[in-house]
């Protein structure tokens, strides 16, 4: 599954996407995973209520399921306009 | 999309297509310089393939709101130095409400949810834009066509 | 004033002369065709040297309300076809949302206080546009500077 | 005292305006006066809900004085924009 970061997610982190091989179901799951493997992920991650996620290009919550998912990124608030 | 584009140029394209449309709004964000007047640049990043589905999205949730001639929605990416236009949207209907309400709407739903990004580059260093809390209120604000 | 005008034109020089603006809203009215397709032109009487103070005072009062950084109001008279830009207001502020209030304000104002009189000539002959009886209610009711 | 007409009241009076003379001391009583001359006056008035004024280029009601007005202009609602 191809994972990707933007923004001040992606500089913490310090890649801007990777393919990862996990067992996780939901994007929660996930979230703790990653966070579990290496303190970058565990920083970028550290405050929830600043991070958004999609499945698939499309914004949805932390407990969405990740199960068929080809797609998952991580990113702050989103500040266009 | 990346390049720089003139806000005039493209609303006189955009007029210049319309059929049967009595009122024309556009809304032009420009890069500010910050209080302090020490803005170099600011950094535009996006997520793409995510970006034009939601513009598209924005775009026909507008359409489906309201009564439109037509509409326009464009954004920039990348590097854009103070003065310069960050993106704009424009909307045409047969009556002045309508106009205005879809593009106050294209505002407010564009800033909270299409994959942009923020960077200011100072001389002291470089910040990402915080969000406003409010701005995922003001979407939530709209019901079907009219503000709460 | 009198001669045609490119409304994308305007919007160029207008935001070319800004100065730490990040917001710029312009609205454009354009003679629409009647509903039965058979308008031949409308013609706009004005009141001359009253048309000028009332734009100034729409201006002023605007400038007033928000905090704006520039703003323009240009109204057409005399015999225009369909399609052809009627009037146009541009306001630029520091934010979104003062320039958005500030163009919907001066529309407004500008629907019930400005001395212009449309009328329609079609090929069944010639109609003065019967004024909206919400013009003067949607004037009174801004507040200092909100929609109520 | 100059008296301007601007659209369809105008079209009703006939002119554009014209120098009037008059001892009225208010609007209201200018419009009585001019109705009382002619029909197509009369026929102008007739629902003055319809019509506006304007003294000096100013927009007043109906019972505003124009003792010191040096132009007095009547017309329907606005319908710019």
């Amino acid at each position: 599954m191809k994972v990707l970061y933007f923004a001040w997610v992606r500089e913490r982190i310090g890649v801007p996407g990777e393919e990862v091989t996990t067992s996780a179901t939901t994007v929660s799951e996930l979230i703790d995973e990653l966070s579990a493997r290496e303190e970058r992920y565990a920083s970028a991650f550290a405050d929830l209520t600043a991070v958004r996620v999609a499945v698939d290009q499309t914004l949805v919550p932390l407990d969405t399921s990740i199960e068929n998912a080809r797609e998952v990124a991580f990113f702050p608030p989103m500040t266009g306009g | 999309m990346e390049a720089p584009f003139d806000a005039g140029e493209v609303l006189s394209s955009f007029q210049a297509q319309l059929n049967g449309a009595g009122a024309m709004v556009s809304f032009t964000g420009i890069v500010r310089d910050t209080d302090r007047g020490d803005l170099e640049a600011m950094k535009i990043e996006h997520y793409p393939g995510m970006t034009e589905s939601a513009l598209t999205q924005i775009a026909e949730d507008a359409k489906a709101r309201w009564d439109l001639n037509d509409l326009l929605v464009i954004h920039r990416y990348g590097r854009l130095v103070p003065g310069e236009v960050i993106m704009m949207v424009a909307t045409a209907s047969r009556h002045r409400k309508s106009a205005f309400e879809a593009a106050d709407f294209m505002m407010d739903y564009l800033k909270s949810r299409a994959p942009f990004w923020k960077k200011e580059i100072t001389h002291s260093g470089a910040e990402w834009v915080a969000s406003k809390e409010d701005d995922e209120a003001a979407l939530a604000s709209w019901t079907t066509n009219s503000k709460t």
